[in-house]
């Protein structure tokens, strides 16, 4: 078993430290934009330049500091004795998704390739590119990306940062029983495939997109993804001990640190900030300020009315549901946020607040053990938010784009939506559950009951989260 | 002597010692417990299923006296800890055979 | 009770969803700046625009994150047995702003109108604008803030994260005992209604602009006026049970988490780099440089003398009074942080972190139970730093703007803050009483006193904020 | 004892006034730039400032929000008792680096002087100056950091937050037994002398900078130095009580709560985009944009090899070695950031990885003791960054700066490396050991060891940092 | 009067209580408690360094019964605490002398 | 068979716990309680306010032997946990009259 372990994380050492070095001399892609006595066109230019590039980068660390936002919920839910775990599992995460992006996952995504994945400078990012160059000026083999006229490398900044969060979504669904190593070896799995594979049909200029299908900041590129991912998982796994009683009665496992979830959930609003308002990739002052908008807009309003639901429904404003209904709106406004009003995001919000405490429910009664939510936040109001481009989107506001929705006389938009919801669906959870499947084959996928029940942070990693209590620490 | 137990609800702590102290209680040994009794737990409620919380926080004095104060303390802690409202605990007294003072070696009466 | 709770949140769903339709048919107020073929000098302005929407929505974003900072100084300076509670209470104070100020703050705020409050343009930002012009150029019915050349929508989003600062201020000062929806209900209020009001007369050039009187970031506007709020509940709710003893003693109740309240005060620290900086709402690289040194040279100048005064009057360095000396220190600087010199600066930060602890002892003395100190930071330090102003202010730094401050040869400006601090003052206290006792006897303000004794946790929301303890969980 | 410790408070109070009042009459520096009827090309480069200031800004703030990041790491990785105490340690110490830093740090840095230390415009940034002029435009007494057209304030304030952190880097290693007192006399210290001298050996033109010695944003600068200091620290402070048996057995003290601590590593990995992609001081779009990226790259890198070193050479993946992996890769490309390429950074990170791993059981067995691996992470992989740096540098990243590293055919800055890493090394121990020596004789360095049991919490601020337990606040 | 006394597997507890709710157990003082017998410890890790924690987390359970119950109530404690594996527990019996409801004042058998 | 149960400063438990092991002791039950007695709490401080904490922290050990042990379980106790300052603690001595091994069934002596 320990010799197994072993195997396992040898070679992935060796995987990364060949890859390094390979990496190391091969030649580097980006063009150094040469800048002797520029005229005072290119120094506006640059100014342009430079401008779309600190937005892209200062919207990146926003989304990157997310990873803190997916840390604190998750753990902050489940129950003390796997919150070492649950970190590990969190922080890794993001490391890994670095890595596994880097070395393939970007050339799958946004490499010129066939309509369902990249082929062209697949490896390391060391496609032919001359970024910041655009449109027709831009010579290279990420043509999909080519809108933005920000270098190569922040590009991939930005698109890395998203990558890591679908991996981090199937984390909080899988909790306090998955294996660490499997974890591991599922996020790359993820982030080197799964996800650029989907991501390049809609972003890196593959059928769907090719369709006409939207989704500005990734609603189905990330979140549903994650989720569908996360709920073949579940489904794998099965629930956690006690959670359900023999006869199916839901025995509530309460979160063991409601602070650090609730200053996760605001990290996770922050961090929208950049995920939204940053897709932009560009400094466009009246998009980002209306995308900022439009998405604090459908959270404060699926914050409230999640509140509502939950305490009309439920007798109680269950503050966990309260954060859940802010992460739906934030989910449900993702793909639609560039494309709708003000007012089209608040009905959006409303919404999303009211579908995912049904789902939360809803999920238990299906013996779906999913302990922060995931599935009802990022799967389901991934998908809401979807269809919501499609009835709610208007031409105005991206002319020559989505087109208008449903509701503004539009309906080739819908179809494209509908489209993909399914497409990226069925492609995603089969795949996923083959690499579940195979993962439990070959090292396992859930730790011993007996591991479980004393906790995974002495089974996993020989240490405990806290030492609080006075005395303790003297025992 | 006698041991003597007494478990209370929390926020009466300070007054029963307050009281105890008056009466000549020099030593008091305190824990937190839960307790399951007549009074009945809570509902607690989460992502939308309820479950009831049997155990209720309680303190755990615990007083070795010598056996002719050990009424009065009793009594003390009954006057003080009663609210009337269900809850409010129970006293329990035991015989104790032996007291040993640790850092004097006193033994018995001495060692209160 | 039940029946009257459900029909409360009925009625704001209704209004909710209403306003939400409404608005959502409404047209939109933003003009789309068209765009082809622009000329070198358009593009150079596009880049000036550009850049002024980037730094006010990133500084917006970190004001916004203040909401993570009062949220734990809150519930880490109050017992764990209400962290839920207060934890729901900050998180959703934020979603309720967001729509209080979208449907009807701004109008009142910024709408042109008569000196007291706005008029035109009042609901869900319908009023003619087309921002970013600005000066003459500028046609619209929000005059009074077209100074600044950014979208319509980033300068509402700036100024509904300050109007989300106001409705916090307050909930810390009535904390522990306070009623859920009695404070949902008076956040809508004070966003909605009290603070553009008075935030008319400041910003929306209302009879104290008019007169003379400046508030740079908001001592005035934003901390006073959530101080004055926020003195009137704490006199209306009165006390905590058990915090003075029959003959005025106080009884201290320690907060429940240290980590989790200076973390709060670092992330207000961080967040007051939106504040202040980002009240230029323009990218003016010497105003916003100086604004960033003033402000941090105050903060760190009351720190210490706040430690000092601690150490020297209470015998030991308290850390809760060196967080509460950091916040004096920038609720002092809020105001004149663009209009004085860095050692003015240092000199304005050195005085509040001395004054800070002893309003502290003095509200105690006062019996005025203020669990984390909202009052002595907030209110005593808002109307420190507005006043501060007109000492300390110099014409050179903002030309034609204040005039001088005392310590520099000018009156005028003095006189202006006085009588805007007394204005302000009594306005927003009578108000927010009436406010109060109006909620008071339609739904109740306070907790039943069973309730305060076991936990608002349990009470409000039925469930607990931590199960840390390595048993507890299993048992 | 008491009196004592009045008699320094006042000192301080006394030289914090007396500065203050000096320099609010003393005239100031900073040249308010002329700008009536700007021409086009003016307007460009007023754009180009702004440009630059938003981003020397903005980063800036992303490092001093690591103030939050070293405080919860090293509060998590230490006792419940001493938490109110580390988490006052790490709060205060930004206050004093303001201070401290404006009074006189920045002046022997940055001020124009001889190769060891500036002598020109020494106090409170009263020298000539009128930044944001560059280059020979330069008129002023710090011209070794002329290169950057931001104003001379945000040059200040992003060097004061990089003073701040020389000064936070101490604290963890000397955590849980030093003074309150003597950590703030030492940490005056460190950022108003230490830490400008040999920084302007490197930054400040001085012998280093002359010689062609390289560190970009920190390696040594920032990060050796504190851990020299903290080096010193450690073996005049001795280990804590029960850390080692007399047979030189380690007894570990596990940290009390791994969810602060894994939120302050994230928070450091944020802060970190702020440190290396800022040092660039300008928003050169192709220079952040790599710099981020070689940043993130090593920091994954090294959060792996850590987890794969410490799972098998310690027998499983301690989340607090994860972390310091994180932070040892980020401390390891900071010197190189901006000079190597992506598949470079990723092999430094892969390297720093493993050796923090070593190094902490390293210093171990050396009976030396750091409770959260401070030395590790900062002294020993600031070294190895450094060097590294002369290994892996490429001419073609900053053309005409650093040539090339030993790889790529160069020597001379490997030997520029070496000599100051020795050089900057032996001045830095020697002069801390001196300071802390004369800290021990004045005021004593070490609490009793009564205390120290007892905990530093209720030893040195009479309050404890939790009352979560359930019942523990109704007692 | 009997004080029974038993150190059980904290995941035990819920089973425990309601079989002695079963057999007509009126009330229960539950504290948290760390055990240190035959069942060994376990090794954690911190830093490179192992160390061993001896004393396993348990919980205790103090039920005071009548004389004739208090066979009936171990003997449920011990069916449905037993997992059959080491660090199952122990239960202990003392005699008590007097029980008082702190609500009422009633002594004896009438305070259980 | 008997019911020893000790009153000591937290940090000599583990001293506390090896040397009983020494000495045979097979089974140890500890748990955090608060001590209030001759020894001193101290004043805290918040927020301007002072406030005496009276209860120190302290660790009760409930050890069960049989009578012949009793004596040299007290001695070891008393030697190991004694600091000579005010606050060491306190032992107990009381009668047991059965103990059961949950696992077994084993009952009296056997159980320990
Ligand atoms: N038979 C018992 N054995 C042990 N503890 C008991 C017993 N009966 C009551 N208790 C303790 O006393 C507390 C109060 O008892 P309860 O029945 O709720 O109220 P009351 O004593 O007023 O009838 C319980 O929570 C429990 O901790
Ligand atoms: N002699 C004793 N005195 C006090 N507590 C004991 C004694 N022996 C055992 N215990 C308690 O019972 C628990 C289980 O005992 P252990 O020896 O581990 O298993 P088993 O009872 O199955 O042999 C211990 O963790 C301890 O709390
Ligand atoms: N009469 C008593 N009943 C219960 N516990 C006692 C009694 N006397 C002392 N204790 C416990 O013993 C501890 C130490 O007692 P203390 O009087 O402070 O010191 P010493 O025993 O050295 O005189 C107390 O903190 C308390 O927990």
């Amino acid at each position: 078993m320990i010799l197994k372990k072993y195997f396992y994380v040898v070679l992935i050492l060796l995987a990364l430290t060949t890859f390094g070095v390979v990496g190391a001399f091969a030649e580097e892609a980006v063009q150094q934009a040469a800048q002797k006595g520029p005229s005072l066109d290119e120094i506006v230019s640059v100014n342009k330049i430079a401008l779309d590039t600190i937005w892209v980068l200062i919207t990146a660390f926003l989304v990157f500091w997310m990873n803190a936002g997916f840390a604190l919920v998750e753990s902050g839910l489940c129950r003390a004795k796997n919150t070492v775990n649950i970190l590990a599992k969190n922080f890794i995460v993001f490391a890994i998704s670095s890595i596994a992006f880097y070395i393939i996952g970007w050339g799958i995504m946004f490499g010129d390739g066939n309509p369902f994945f990249g082929i062209q400078g697949l490896f390391l990012l060391t496609g032919a590119d001359n970024s910041p160059a655009t449109g027709d000026a831009y010579k290279g083999v990420y043509s999909a990306i080519n809108w933005t006229g920000v270098p190569l490398y922040a590009k991939f900044f930005f698109q890395l940062v998203f990558a890591g969060t679908a991996a981090t979504i199937v984390s909080g669904a899988v909790a306090e029983r998955i294996k660490f190593i499997s974890f591991i070896i599922f996020s790359f799995v993820i982030v080197g495939i799964i996800y650029p594979i989907t991501g390049h049909w809609i972003w890196g200029g593959g059928w769907l997109a090719k369709m006409g299908m939207f989704d500005f900041a990734g609603s189905t590129v990330v979140h549903s993804i994650g989720g569908w991912a996360a709920l073949a998982g579940v489904i794998v796994l099965g629930p956690r001990i006690g959670k359900y009683t023999k006869d199916g009665k839901v025995k509530p496992i309460p979160g063991h640190n409601m602070s650090t979830a609730t200053l996760g959930a605001l990290i996770l609003w922050l961090g929208w900030f950049g995920f939204n308002p940053g897709s932009t990739m560009a400094a466009d002052a009246n998009a980002i300020a209306r995308v900022a908008l439009t998405t604090n807009t459908a959270a404060a309003a699926a914050t409230l009315t999640a509140t509502i639901t939950a305490w009309l429904m439920l007798g109680k404003p269950d503050l966990s549901m309260i954060l859940n209904g802010t992460l739906a709106g934030l989910v449900a406004i993702t793909a639609p946020c560039a494309f709708v009003s003000v007012p089209s995001s608040l009905i959006i919000g409303l919404i999303a607040g009211v579908i995912v405490v049904l789902a939360v429910v809803m999920f238990d009664k299906l013996l779906l053990d999913d302990p922060v939510g995931a599935l009802s936040v990022h799967l389901i109001n991934g998908t809401f938010g979807t269809f919501a481009l499609g009835l709610f989107a208007e031409d105005r506001f991206m002319p020559g784009t989505t087109g208008n929705g449903l509701f503004f006389g539009g309906t080739k938009l819908l179809i494209a939506q509908i489209t993909g919801i399914i497409g990226v669906g069925v492609f995603t959870f089969l795949i996923s559950i083959v690499a579940w499947y195979i993962i439990k084959a070959v090292v396992g996928l859930r730790v011993s009951e007996e591991e479980e029940i004393i906790g995974l942070d002495i089974g996993e990693h020989g240490v405990e989260a806290y030492h609080i209590v006075g005395g303790e620490e003297r025992i | 002597m006698k041991k003597i137990e007494a478990i209370i609800k929390p926020f009466k702590l300070d007054e029963v010692k307050d009281e105890l102290n008056k009466v000549g209680v020099q030593g008091i040994t305190v824990s937190e417990v839960k307790g399951f009794g007549r009074q009945k737990g809570h509902t607690e409620l989460y992502r939308g299923a309820e479950y009831v919380v049997d155990f209720l926080p309680k303190v755990k004095l615990e007083i070795i006296v010598t056996d002719d104060v050990a009424e009065k303390v009793v009594q003390t802690i009954m006057n003080t800890a009663k609210t009337g409202r269900i809850g409010d605990g129970k006293i329990f007294v035991s015989n104790l055979e032996d007291a040993i003072r640790i850092r004097t070696g006193e033994r018995g009466k001495d060692a209160i």
